[in-house]
Order: structure tokens, then C-alpha cells, then sequence
């Protein structure tokens, strides 16, 4: 058995509206930031995975990406390894 | 399909549109062969949505004339005036198929799509109703959309601000796969500032604003992109459309503004079919063209194709013509409100919608060819084989309708329909919506219709929404009437009258014979029913399609009703009012258990039919409880509905926290008058001394009046008083008690935690 | 001369309308404050209504803080001038760091609008002055993000210098458990529903008084803490407050 | 000037409640996931920035997130770079 840490990020897919990515550039003014385009907002699942070895681990994180935690109507998922632990 | 076998069918038929309708098309562009982007605006304009072309027959039969209308069929929302110089405007619209692929976005872009329709007119949104109707609440997908299509609903409705005060929830398994998202908005405006959806004065500049044009919603013309793109990359045009409702906010206040200072001559909102949509139906309607320069159309994605920016369903947008020398005004007042504001073309005289790009014309169709006079289908419809006829009123009750041979007794019975998905609290959903902001809310969701004060006068706005697939399955025309029987005596009941409906006409495939016969069916129970009420329709909205793999839905007439409350301080409630307070039963019991919550719950296939529905009973139900609440004479009316009698009474307790002692005379099924749903009934509670000249005054206006009992104690007594009583007891070897007795804390407990347990929310 | 107190207008707020009317109806001369003015026109007192501000998508409250007005806000707050923060109102309070803590998710992650009841925990201070008594007060809620937190050695400090101003409370008028998913509705620590900063010039609080400001609208029990504001105000601006207004 | 493209990965501070993690591990018996635990659930912001170079456009980053995209009494960020252009 090997633990492993992994994130899994959910973005909007490209061409879907994303309100909070165009808020957040409207806000940008006010703070007086310049330069900063293209702003997406999604949301990042961090999870600790204790699994028979990586592949295995790394197999339930796409289940679970895939089923659970993006809709894969509106969002695009990446999981990203943040790190094994024995 | 393979790009190889897209190519051989003929693009007009990829697009949904039929050889003949080809025809016409041809016809109507003056015999040429219309362009692919031209066609693409035609697919989407003669769509069943936009063009009505099946249902328009139909819809010319329903009653549009009354007592203050100002705006009905036709425009964005119906208006009626409400005095004072205000009018109130109303809409019922539905978003059942977006809402099914995806509820949350599908839901929330339906309030936002119904919003438009009643600003556009120049009101303030002032109230949101959603009639929602699900499968079986067990299953899991049921389950996700319910929740999908809840949060949506808030999500939306919550952020503009706008309070959600009612509507409805609906299992039935025809739904299982094609959900109904129907929704209903309110708003109210000073009659002066009306606003309407034309582009009047060549000249005019044409204006559009609020959100960037993306490539969202463009659904079934998308096959345009795989016969113009080489690859055809799917994600690069998604058919969700995604709502944003804090743009639809800055979009209202802009709006408002705007007709306030008077700075627009017509204003129309973005729906589907898009800028298509929005230029032809505004030049149409003022007999005027609208030539469209589409390099000036502010997108949110580059290179997008001429037709997706013109049939892209973005949303939060509206489209204006201004005059040019308003145009400075106009684009500070969208500026101030953080809204993209771009002239996108000009009003002209020569009726065509125009669209040229770089000095290109790449489309020219008449207005008028797009919109009112796009094809029209004349359907057949047939009836299905051997349906049962539902028995008049007045017929004596079938002995054979009774309880079921199951040793249930009457109070486990009450006990089981209280906790039923279909009939226990709503609370679970709607305490997810913002029903207070505005502060004008005096009855919100939970206990009947929805009760809006109208500030600076004593008048109040009082709202339903009701809808009956049950009997609608078992005879469309009964169904249809039934609702707005039904959404009519919960806004009487309170003591105002009906001012209008709205409609959602539910159904199924029109090239269907038995489907197409629904809907005609439905439109005559409709148009009947308000005949006989004597309330105008003055909009609604037609879906058709409505089916899945696992059939057609159940026919379902949604009906919304306005009405007006001359003085709040004279509103009754359903709920018991007073320990000491007589009961009465309004109405007479008729026969017929079939589409009942109970025959659901006793899974009893009831060999009868529903109750029917005498139209001149109900009409001089509802003129008699007003005028009494109008004298004074009532402390609460409650409708019997879904559940019958003893629900009624159930509800009236628990919500009052107060019991009351009962005594029912049964004629011969004890099934029939405690849960038997027939219409036309109310139960009344009034102070013992004015009971007398309640009852005088109930038989002027022709009803029956039954004293039921009183008001008081902690728990619910019905005695089963007559014949029918005993009998049905002895034949059941006595295992039903002559009297069914259960305390109010039972009755709430059932209540409260019925569907939190039917959705899994609670075990 | 009815005392002016100013209503901050963000574009997404949607309480706006209903404040001013209750500040109306308290006796005061309510004064749209535009996000984008950086001058708060010499009011005596400022309102933070309820709404989505700026849409409030990536966390309620946060963009507002840096708009104009929010500048002049503090800048009027750190002169002692009174502010009071309703729902999203108070968000932006906590984000802006006026008040401490922070408005969370609802322990059930769903949006919720109902009554609820309150008690405040001073009758001492310029938002709760004409209450009479700690309540309880039946009032609305309708937030997604109203779970108040803050770390145990803020919540310590809190309770110790009296900076609790209103609590969640059981039908027995207890604070609220935090666990009691009826009476504390978002979950909030210590059932905290309201909290003022260190100076008590400024208080925030999750339920909506000004919906509460009327018995056509099922209550009335809000309208005292209006009512404390605007006569705090008047005394402040020593102009005296006009005589309750009639509906 | 040059072009870059970062992620700002915000997360609840440790001892922070995370309701929304909470929640996708109460899913995960439906799912018939095993072997996961410890999900914390946060906000991914992808966004360009365009400054004169890679520090300059990192120190914006750094200011939007400590000063809008997290809330530093209840949540931490990190900021990843995905990919420089030109
Ligand atoms: N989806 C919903 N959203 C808001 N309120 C709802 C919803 N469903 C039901 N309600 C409210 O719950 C109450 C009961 O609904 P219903 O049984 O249809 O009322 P009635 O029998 O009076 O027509 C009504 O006040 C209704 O407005
Ligand atoms: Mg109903």
C-alpha cells in the first residue's frame, strides 16, 4: 500500500461563460491591477489517496473527478500528483 | 452520424426543417434559394418554439378580451391594470429540456429568460412562482435534477433579488426523463412607462446590450458548423447556455432606467433565436426592417461564424431602437451600469432583415417571412381507444369507491397522504429561496397562494400556480380546466379576485395524432374553464416534445393566475384561525376517486373516472367566498384539493397549531368524502355568529353549505356520521373505525418530514 | 429635519429599496450612496444593505471592498461615524476587515431563507438602543454564506468585551447550540448573528431587520434596531429625528 | 514585455471547517470509492498576465491573490505558473 496527495483543478471549458472569471476582471479597475486578462474561476479538490501503488491510486482520483466533481457538460478536470507519501 | 453521411442529407433537413417547409421558405424569399446562413435563421425562427407553427390554431380559440387588460397574447408578458395608474405584468414560460440536460444552468437560465420578458415591458420584477414537475422522487437521477434544478431556481432568483413567493412540486413517473421547469414571473409597472417589443422609426438606431455574444445555446443549428468547419470540434460550441444572474441584474436596473427617462422607443430581450429573434420580431411588429451590420455585434469569442452570432442564445441581453440623438444617453446609462452597449444596426423602411458584413450582404429576408408569417401547420389530431367519461356532478357516488380491503383505517390513511412526496411541506425547497426581499411579501410559499402587498396603496397582489397531470393523463380537457379551477379558487379564497392566466402547455409530440390531441383538448378545457371564470388569458408559453425513452409526459396545462386584493386588511388564510370557530364545508362532494392522491397511495386501479367539474358550480363558488370575505364573515377558507377533505383540514390544523372535532355525513364511500378530490369545494371557519349569515349567504349564491364542526383541542376528529359509515365499517369486519382521530403533532411531524425522506434528504 | 443617513447602492445590492423604505418609516431621510462616489455627502449614518454587491461569486463581499465608497466607509468609520452592515452588508464589513471574522458557507452548503429568531446581546449600544428588551426577535434570514466565524481567541475576546450584539436562540430564548441546524440556521460559532467592532461604531448582522419592519410582513421586531440606528444618528448629527413615520 | 499564464490555487487554511470537503466524502459511499480521505475543497483562479517580465508579473499575481482571491484569515493560496508565452 502507498499514499498519495493528489489535486484535482475544474475549469470552466473553454467557450462556456464563466461569471466569476468576468467579476473578478471587472473588479481589477478598482484595485487598480493592469495587464490581467483572461481570467477562468474554477475550484481545486485537494486529497490524500491511499491506494496499492500510484496507478491504482491515480485511477480512483479520475472516478471521482469524472463522476463527482466536474460536470463534464460546462467544466474541463487535470489532475495534478501534489506529492506521495510512502 | 459521419461527416460522410451528414453531407448527403440536404442541409434544410440537418437543420429540422422539412422539404415543404423548404417550400415555403423559397416562397417567401421570392423564389430564390435561400443561403445556409439564411436558412439557419429560418430553422431557428420556424422552430416549434419560436413559430408556434403547431399550436397557433389552438391558441386562437383561447378568451384574450377583460376587464383591464392592456397587453395579452403576443407580447413579452400579459398586463393588466390594477388602478392608481399601475398595472401588473405576468408570465408563465417553461425550460424543460435545458433543464433536463443540465438542471442547475437549465433552471436558472429559465428565471432569467422570464425575468427579461416582464422588464422588457418597462416592470419591475416583483415576484418568481416555479412549477416544477419530477419522476419517481426514489431514483437517483430524479434526485440530481430535483436538487440541480432547486438550486438554480435560487441561485438566480436570490442574487437578482427578486423573491421566489411560490409555485409547485409534482411527482409523477411520466416525468421520469423529461422533467417540467416552468416558470412564472411577476413584475409591476406605472401603465404610462409600458413598453413594447417594436422597432418603430426608420431611422432608428437598433441597440443592443447587457452581455457579450458567445457561442452558448446554439444547439441544433450547430450541425451548420460541421458543414462549414473542416473538423468540427464540439467544445468550441457548447449548446448549454450558462446564466449570470448578477449581469441580468445590472440588465433590469439599465433597462428600467432607461424606459423611465424615456430614451428607448421599443425594447425586446434576447431569447431564443437570438439577435435572429429579437430584429425580426420588433421589425415585424412595426412594420418596419432592421438592417443589421454584424462586424458591430460585441462577441465574447473570436472568429465565430455569422450565424452563430446571429442564432447565439447568450444570455442577459436586450435589444433596443433609439433614436440617434438619444444615443449619447443611452450608452451612459448602460456604461454606469457596467453594460456593453453597441449600435448594431438601423431601422429602415423596406421590411427586410438585412445582414451585411464588410460591406457584404450576406442575408435579406422579410421580417414579417420569420415571424408572423412563418408556416402553420393545421395537426390531426385522434382520441386514444376507450376512455372512461368522468361521471357529472351531482351523480350519486359509486358505493364501490371505498377504502381498500387492506385493514388500513381512515387515520393512517390521512397520516400516509400528509408524508406522500406529493403532498407533504414544500419547506425543504423552498427554503432554499429568497421569499422576503423586496419586503413586500405578506404570504409567502408554503401555505396556499402567494400574497404581495402593493406598496403606497391598500391593494395586494395575490398569485397561484397550479397544474393537475393526474386527471390530465386520464382526460386532457378535465385536467386543463381542473388547474385553472384550481389556480383561480386559490387566489379567490384569500379574497381577491382573478385578474388573468397564464399558461404552460406541457405535451408531447404534435406529429403525434393521440399527442396533438392532448394539447387541443387541453386548449378547450383551458379556453372553457376561463371562459366560465370570466378571466382572460393573456399569455403563456407552448412546449411540446415532451418525451424520453420511456414515453410522452402526462398532458399538463400549467396554469398561473394574478389576482387583486381591493384591501389587504380584509386577506383570509387558509389556516384555523380561533379555538370556538365554527367549520363549514363550502360545495358538495361528487363522486370519483381516479387520478386522487389516494387511489395513487392505495395503488387501487379505481375503476372509476375523476370527478368532473361543474364550470358554473365553481364560478359561483368563487363569487361567494369573496363576497363573504368581503363582508367580513371569514377567519380562514382552504381549498380541497390534492388529498381531499381531510387533508384540507389536516393542513388547516397543522399550520395553525390548532385541532378541531369534525363530523362528516357519509352518503355511501367514507374513500370518497375524506379523500375524494372532487372540485368546487372550500373549508370555511367563521365566528359562531356570523355562521348563519355565512350559510345565507352561500345558498344565495346557489352552493350547498355542510357544518362540519369546530375549531379547537390538539388533535384532528372526523366522525364518519351516516349509513355509509357503519356500512363500510361492517363490511371491513370493523376494522376501520367509525371515527378517525389523530393529534396535530402527528399530523406536522407527517407533514414536515415526508419529502426530505421521499428525496433521501432525511432518513 | 429628518436625519440623513446614507444607503450604500453597490450594483448587485437588492435591499437597497427595502432599507430606505424602513429607514423611511423610522423617521429618517435615507441617501443613495453610489458605489462609485468616493464622498458620502455628510450623512450622519451609513447603511451596507443587502445584495449580491459585484455578483459575490468568488466570496461574498470581497470586491466591494475596494470600490470608492467603501474607502470613504472606513474612512468614516475610523471617525466614529456609525455604520450597519445587513447580510451581505456584513460580509463586506468582515472582508473590508471593519468587523472581525468571516461569513462562511452555511453548514449545509444551501442557501436558506427564513424567520428566525435573535436575541440581542446589549441593549446598550447605538444599533440596539430602543429595543427594550434582548427579544427574542422573529426576523428573516436569506444568505448562502452567513456562518460566522472567527478564531477561538477573536470569539474569546469577543464575549469579553461585549462585541457579541446578537445571537441565534432556541425556542426558549438560549443562544443556539451549533449543532441545533434549526435554531442556528448557517451553523455560525458561538450562534454568533451579529458582532460590532472594538470602537461599537460598527455592527454587522446576518438577518434582515428592515424585512421585519412592518406587522403586514409578519413582524415587526426589526424595526426597533432601525429605529436605534436612526436615533443614534440624529443624536450623533444632533438634529432631532422626525416623528416615526406612518404607513 | 512578455506574456504569462498563472494559477492561483486557493484552499482553506488547516483547522478551518470545509463543509464542501465534508460533503464529497459523504458521497463517496455511493460512489463505492474507497481509500480517499482528507479532501479539502478551494478555488483554482487560471489568469494571463502581461508585464515587462516573469517577476513583474508574478508580484501582480502575488497582490490579487493576497488581496481579492483569498481571504487570509480562513484561506491560503499558492501560485503555480502554467506556461510562459513569448
Ligand atoms: N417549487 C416550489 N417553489 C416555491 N413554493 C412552492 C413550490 N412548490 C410548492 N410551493 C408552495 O407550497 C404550497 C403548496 O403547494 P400546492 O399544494 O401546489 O398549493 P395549493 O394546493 O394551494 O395549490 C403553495 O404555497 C406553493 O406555493
Ligand atoms: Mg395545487
Amino acid at each position: 500500500m502507498s499514499i498519495h496527495r493528489y489535486a484535482v483543478n475544474v475549469t470552466p471549458k473553454p467557450g462556456i461563460l464563466d461569471p466569476q472569471g468576468r467579476a473578478v476582471e471587472g473588479s481589477l479597475g478598482h484595485l487598480g491591477i493592469e495587464g490581467v486578462s483572461a481570467i477562468r474561476v474554477g475550484r481545486r479538490v485537494e486529497m490524500t489517496v491511499d491506494a496499492a501503488d500510484e496507478a491504482a491510486a491515480r485511477a480512483v482520483v479520475e472516478r471521482l473527478a469524472a463522476e463527482l466533481l466536474a460536470n463534464p457538460l460546462i467544466e474541463a478536470y487535470a489532475i495534478e500528483s501534489i506529492g506521495g507519501i510512502a | 452520424m459521419t461527416v460522410a453521411e451528414r453531407s448527403v442529407e440536404p442541409l434544410h433537413r440537418r437543420l429540422g426543417l422539412t422539404d415543404d417547409e423548404l417550400d415555403a421558405i423559397v416562397d417567401r424569399v421570392g423564389g430564390r434559394d435561400p443561403n445556409d446562413l439564411e436558412l439557419a435563421m429560418f430553422s431557428v425562427m420556424w422552430s416549434e418554439h419560436c413559430s408556434y407553427k403547431s399550436s397557433k390554431p389552438l391558441l386562437r380559440t383561447l378568451p384574450t378580451a377583460g376587464e383591464g387588460v392592456v397587453a395579452g397574447p403576443g407580447e413579452n408578458a400579459g398586463v393588466i391594470s390594477i388602478g392608481d395608474g399601475l398595472a401588473v405584468a405576468f408570465k408563465i414560460e417553461s425550460h424543460n429540456h435545458p433543464s433536463a440536460v443540465e438542471p442547475y444552468q437549465g433552471a436558472a437560465t429559465g428565471v432569467g429568460g422570464i425575468l427579461r420578458d416582464i422588464f422588457t415591458m418597462g416592470a419591475r420584477p416583483i415576484a418568481v412562482l416555479d412549477a416544477l414537475r419530477f419522476g419517481d422522487p426514489g431514483d437517483a437521477r430524479t434526485r440530481h435534477l430535483v436538487d440541480g434544478v432547486v438550486r438554480g431556481v435560487g441561485g438566480y432568483g436570490n442574487c437578482v433579488g427578486v423573491p421566489t413567493v411560490g409555485g409547485e412540486l409534482v411527482f409523477d413517473p411520466s416525468y421520469i426523463g423529461n422533467p417540467l421547469v416552468n416558470v412564472m414571473a411577476i413584475g409591476l409597472l406605472e401603465e404610462h412607462r409600458l413598453t413594447l417589443a417594436s422597432a418603430p422609426g426608420p431611422g432608428n438606431l437598433v441597440v443592443l446590450f447587457g452581455s457579450t455574444t458567445g457561442r452558448d445555446g446554439i444547439g441544433g443549428a450547430s450541425v451548420l458548423a460541421s458543414a462549414t468547419f473542416t473538423h468540427d470540434d464540439p467544445s468550441k460550441r457548447p449548446s448549454v447556455q450558462v446564466g449570470d444572474p448578477f449581469a441580468e441584474k445590472l440588465l433590469i436596473e439599465a433597462s428600467l432606467e432607461l424606459i423611465e427617462r424615456g430614451l428607448v422607443e421599443g425594447l425586446q430581450d434576447l431569447g431564443a433565436g437570438g439577435i435572429t429573434c429579437a430584429t425580426s420580431e420588433t421589425a415585424d411588429r412595426a412594420g418596419t426592417g432592421i438592417a443589421i451590420d454584424l462586424d458591430a455585434i460585441p462577441r465574447r469569442e473570436p472568429d465565430m461564424e455569422p450565424f452563430e452570432v446571429l442564432i447565439s442564445e447568450s444570455q442577459e441581453r436586450m435589444c433596443a431602437a433609439v433614436r440617434p440623438d438619444r444615443w449619447e444617453e443611452v450608452r451612459e446609462v448602460c456604461e454606469r451600469w457596467g453594460l456593453p452597449v453597441a449600435i448594431i444596426g438601423r431601422v429602415t423602411d423596406d421590411g427586410d432583415l438585412s445582414v451585411t458584413s464588410a460591406g457584404h450582404e450576406l442575408a435579406r429576408i422579410p421580417a414579417r417571412a420569420l415571424t408572423s408569417d412563418a408556416i402553420v401547420h393545421e395537426r390531426a389530431g385522434s382520441a386514444p381507444p376507450h376512455r372512461r367519461a368522468a361521471p357529472a356532478p351531482g351523480v350519486s357516488i359509486d358505493p364501490s369507491d371505498r377504502l381498500p380491503e387492506r385493514g388500513m383505517d381512515p387515520g393512517a390513511v390521512l397520516l400516509a397522504l400528509l408524508g406522500s412526496a406529493n403532498l407533504a411541506s414544500r419547506r425543504p425547497i423552498f427554503e432554499q429561496y429568497d421569499s422576503t426581499v423586496g419586503a413586500d411579501t405578506v404570504a409567502g410559499p408554503g401555505r396556499g397562494a402567494a400574497v404581495l402587498r402593493v406598496r403606497g396603496t391598500t391593494r395586494a397582489l395575490v398569485a397561484s400556480t397550479d397544474g393537475n397531470q393526474a386527471v390530465g393523463a386520464l382526460d386532457p380537457y378535465l385536467g386543463a380546466a381542473l388547474s385553472v379551477a384550481e389556480a383561480t379558487r386559490n387566489v379567490s379564497i384569500t379574497g381577491a379576485r382573478p385578474l388573468g392566466v397564464t399558461n404552460c402547455l406541457n405535451y408531447g409530440d404534435p406529429t403525434r395524432p393521440e399527442a396533438f390531441w392532448q394539447l387541443q383538448e387541453g386548449v378547450r378545457g383551458l379556453a372553457d374553464a376561463c371562459r366560465a371564470l370570466g378571466v382572460p388569458v393573456t399569455g403563456g408559453n407552448v412546449s411540446l416534445y415532451n418525451e424520453s425513452p420511456g414515453g410522452a409526459i402526462a398532458p399538463t396545462a400549467e396554469i398561473g393566475v394574478v389576482g387583486l386584493l381591493e384591501d389587504v386588511a380584509l386577506l383570509v388564510g387558509p389556516a384555523f384561525v380561533a379555538e370556538g370557530d365554527e367549520i363549514l364545508l363550502i360545495g358538495e362532494v361528487t363522486p370519483g376517486l381516479s387520478g386522487s392522491a389516494y387511489a395513487a397511495l392505495a395503488g387501487a386501479a379505481v375503476e372509476d373516472g375523476p370527478p368532473g367539474l361543474d364550470l358554473a358550480r365553481e364560478a359561483a363558488l368563487q363569487a361567494g367566498i369573496r363576497e363573504a370575505i368581503a363582508r367580513g364573515l371569514v377567519a380562514s377558507a382552504q381549498d380541497v384539493s390534492g388529498g381531499g377533505l381531510a387533508v384540507a383540514l389536516a393542513e388547516a390544523a397543522v399550520w395553525s397549531g390548532l385541532g378541531a372535532t369534525t363530523r362528516v355525513a357519509v352518503a355511501n364511500s367514507p374513500a370518497v368524502e375524506l379523500f375524494g378530490e372532487s372540485p368546487s369545494r372550500i373549508v370555511v371557519t367563521c365566528q359562531p355568529r356570523f355562521a348563519p349569515a355565512l350559510t345565507l349567504l352561500a345558498r344565495q349564491h346557489g352552493l350547498s353549505v355542510e357544518p362540519l364542526g369546530t375549531v379547537g383541542g390538539d388533535r384532528l376528529v372526523i366522525e364518519l356520521a351516516g349509513a355509509g359509515a357503519t356500512g363500510a365499517a361492517e363490511e371491513r369486519g370493523s376494522r376501520i373505525a367509525d371515527a378517525l382521530e389523530v393529534p396535530v403533532a402527528a399530523l406536522r411531524h407527517a407533514w414536515d418530514h415526508g419529502l426530505p425522506r421521499a428525496l433521501g434528504w432525511e432518513d | 429635519m429628518p436625519v440623513r443617513i446614507g444607503v450604500v447602492v453597490f450594483p448587485g445590492s437588492n435591499c437597497d429599496r427595502d432599507t430606505i423604505h424602513a429607514l423611511a418609516l423610522a423617521g429618517a431621510e435615507p441617501v443613495e450612496l453610489w458605489h462609485e462616489q468616493a464622498s458620502l455627502d455628510g450623512v450622519a449614518a451609513v447603511v451596507l444593505p443587502g445584495g449580491f454587491a459585484y455578483g459575490d461569486y468568488l466570496r461574498a463581499g470581497v470586491i466591494a471592498r475596494f470600490s470608492p465608497v467603501m474607502r470613504a466607509v472606513a474612512a468614516f468609520a475610523g471617525d466614529g461615524g456609525l455604520v450597519l452592515g445587513i447580510c451581505n452588508g456584513f460580509q463586506v464589513l468582515a472582508e473590508a476587515g471593519l468587523v472581525p471574522g468571516a461569513l462562511l458557507r452555511n453548514r449545509k452548503l444551501r442557501f436558506l431563507g427564513r424567520e428566525v429568531r435573535i436575541a440581542a446581546e446589549r441593549l446598550d449600544t447605538p444599533f440596539t438602543h430602543a429595543l427594550g428588551s434582548r427579544g427574542p426577535l422573529r426576523m428573516p434570514i436569506a444568505h448562502g454564506e452567513g456562518c460566522y466565524f472567527a478564531d477561538p481567541a477573536t470569539l474569546d475576546a469577543l464575549e469579553l468585551e461585549g462585541r457579541v450584539l446578537f445571537r441565534y436562540v432556541d425556542g426558549d430564548g438560549a443562544a443556539a447550540a451549533e449543532d441545533d441546524r434549526f435554531a442556528n440556521p448557517n451553523g455560525s460559532l458561538r450562534a454568533i448573528a451579529g458582532v460590532l467592532n472594538d470602537a461599537g461604531n460598527v455592527a454587522g448582522l446576518m438577518p434582515h431587520p428592515e424585512r421585519a419592519s412592518e406587522p403586514i410582513l409578519g413582524s415587526d421586531q426589526g424595526a426597533a434596531i432601525i429605529r436605534s440606528l436612526v436615533e443614534s444618528a440624529a443624536i450623533a448629527a444632533n438634529a432631532a429625528p422626525a416623528a416615526v413615520g406612518t404607513r
